[in-house]
Parts: C-alpha cells; structure tokens; sequence
C-alpha cells in the first residue's frame, strides 16, 4: 500500500492495480519537481526522508483516511535521494465506489503527507542546494480536515 | 539514562551529526530539558535549539510535544517542519 | 484537449504528456466500469453521445475551470460504446503548479461532465440493458460550484 | 419552418427514431410549444412529452428552456438527464 523508493513508477500500473469489480472512482495526485521557486530556477531536487518513522507516519495517515470515508483500495508512493525536473514525486490513489470520497481522501492523505510525514526537500539552484522551507498554505490546507 | 539523538535535513547539516548516543544523570526528562541540554552545548547547537527555530521532535517514531517524555533507551529525532509531496 | 472516443486510454502517456517544467501537481479522475447497480449486477455498459454536442460541451465545461483556476494544462477523453466490467469509461487530467487548483479543477470539470455533458449510459444485467437514470447526488454536487 | 429534430438514449429507443425534418406552418415557436405539438402526437409521445418526463431539450447543440424560441432550420434535440462520467 505504502512505497518509499528512489525508482520512478507507472502510474498506470498501480492505478489498474487498483482496479475491482466494485471501483468505480479513482483519483490520483501526483506531484512533479517543478523549476519554478522563490529565489530562482530549480535545476534538481533532494529528497531526505526519517526511514523508521516515515513508512508509521504514512500509514498512520492512510489509516485515519480510511476511517473518514468508504475506500476501496489506496496506494502510496514517495520517491527520494536526486530528482531532476518534470521527475515525478509522489502519487497517491485513491479508489472507492463513488467519485466524491475518493477525490476528498486523495486531498486529505496529500495534506496530512505535506505536513505530518518527515521528507524533506532541497533545492538546487544553480548547482547549490538550499532546504525548503515548509508553506503556510500547507498549515491552512491541513488544518480544514479537523 | 542513555538515549539515541536523531537529526535530519537542515539540522542534520548544520551540526554535521546524523545520530549520537546521549547520556543523562537524571532517569527521565522532558523535551523541554533536553532541547536546553542540547542548546547549553553553545555555538550552533544554541542557535537550532534555543527555541528561535522551529523544531519539531518525535520519541520513537511518534511525534512529542514540549511535554512529552523521554526514557532510557528512547530514540529523539530533532528536524525542521516537514517539506516532501 | 478533449477527445471521445472508443479505444481505451493509457493515463501515464496522459499525464507524461501534461509534465511541463512549471508543473507541480497533476490531478486525475479516472471512471471505471461499476458491477454494482441498484437492481443486479453490471456485465458491461453502453455509452451514447450527441455527437455535435459533446465535444461543445466539454470544451465549455473546461473554459470555466480556466476561468476559476490557474491550470496548465487540461485532458479529458470520454469512451463511448460498449464497456466491460473494470474497463475506463472518462478521465479528467488537471496540471497546475500547485496541488489546491489541480484537485478542485478536476472536481469541477467531473460536477459538470457528469450533469451537463450529453452522455447517456446504458447498463446490462443479465443480457438486458437498461438505461441508467440520473443520480439526485450529482445534482447536488455540481450546485456547489455556483 | 422546417426544422431538424433529433432525439437520444430512452427516447431515441422509445420513439424508434434518431432524427426526422419536422415542419410547422409557424415562422417561430417556443420550446414548450414544440412540445406540446410532439406530445399531441399521441401514444409514446405524447407518455414522453407530457411534461410528465424529465426531457431536456437542446437548440443548435446549447441547452434551452421551456421559453427558448426555435427558428427555422434549428437543430432541436430532445433527451433525459445526462448519465455519462
């Protein structure tokens, strides 16, 4: 259900993975290392995770989506180590019988990843890395679900 | 007691440690005390953990406050708000 | 942008193919073929459309989700004919460079495709088909958004 | 006028018919008129179209309402809710 990997994926792999006679919605986010940051043009990206804690950390927020809303199937995928742009980050699908229960989980378990799982992302700005910092708007958008 | 110190990202840089086994006199501690334990070490120790910076601490795994308390044997990670998706 | 069509979809090319270097969050919505109806189970479906129309309609449906949100980029196909069970009946794709705009994006154009778009679902139980009535939830669904 | 009328999905079976040139010794009507000629029909179309079915009614591919009005050479199309997605 939960990956933690430096290899990249097919999304549709583990989308049709998900796949039951019953599934008629899934929804996926998947993020992408985009070029664009505050103080300038974002070659590469870096991702450090907490190994011990960030598998618990994802599945506890798999499991708190779960309880929330009748999902069918869920899957995690988190990359890590060197990423270059347009590389895909993270995905996280969600299926379930209904469309709106599967787009509300995928949102909530995105939310919950941005602010509660422990990755952390540098930046590589020409050839210098910088740690990003964490966004407000994450704080804001994690915070609707309580 | 004595406990493993956990840094990452930014904090794990900044002192250019990644884990440390820690020893205290007392048999148990709170958070709290161990951030000013860590920052009474001076330099960039002080400037991470005298409360000017955000951290945010986890004991074995789970996420801890300010109060929560620390063990023989337990794992303390220290590191900056999270950042991935 | 929008295609309809009876050939199946494969959503990584769909969504490698919206990756730009400013993106950083891709929504999608993908609609499977359901063996649960209210009254028996689902072998396959048959999908209808009003040719001159649908494609209007989709293009509308999209211009108003460029109009509310900054979106990159845009996909959505429409299988129309006859469907087995599990097969992919319509995807939504939403690129944009953050991943509040891509998730509501994606909601909307469902709220709307699901409501106004002219598709008409035909599902078999048992041999026989039978035309699937519009659902009160969708209704209610799409009123938010205005 | 003559105008083009096309019908879809429960109706299209219902009626047995897909398309058909309809002409009206009017110049103009509304879509509730039109309607109540369909309707006037008898039998299934009159069951169709007696207000008593949910039909949504479309000229030249854009949604109308009861009041629109049809000119000649419009393509008017009548169907049920849509069930796509």
């Amino acid at each position: 259900m939960i990956s933690i990997q430096h290899q990249d994926f097919s999304i549709q792999d583990e989308i049709s993975a998900l796949q039951a006679p019953n599934t008629g919605a899934i929804v996926s986010f998947v993020g992408l290392v985009r070029e664009t940051a505050s103080h300038g043009k974002v070659t590469a990206i870096e991702l450090e995770y907490y190994p011990a804690m960030t598998q618990k950390s994802l599945l506890d927020i798999v499991a708190q989506a779960e309880q929330r809303w009748p999902l069918l199937g869920v899957r995690v995928i988190h990359r890590i180590g060197y990423l270059t742009i347009s590389e895909q980050i993270v995905l996280v699908a969600v299926a379930s019988q209904h469309r709106s229960a599967a787009f509300e989980a995928a949102a909530f378990i995105m939310d919950f990843l941005k602010t509660k799982a422990p990755f952390w992302k540098k930046e590589y700005i020409n050839g210098e890395g910088h740690w990003v910092d964490a966004k407000e708007g994450d704080m804001v958008a994690v915070s609707r679900w309580s | 007691m004595t406990i493993k110190l956990c840094f990452f990202a930014r904090f794990r840089e900044k002192l250019a440690i990644n884990e440390e086994s820690y020893t205290l006199e007392s048999t148990t501690c709170t958070v709290e005390q161990l951030l000013m334990q860590l920052a009474a070490r001076g330099e960039v120790w002080s400037s991470l953990f005298d409360g000017s910076q955000n951290v945010l601490v986890a004991i074995n795994q789970n996420m801890a406050t300010l109060t929560s308390s620390v063990s023989d044997g337990d794992e303390v990670a220290f590191f900056p708000p999270v950042t991935g998706g």
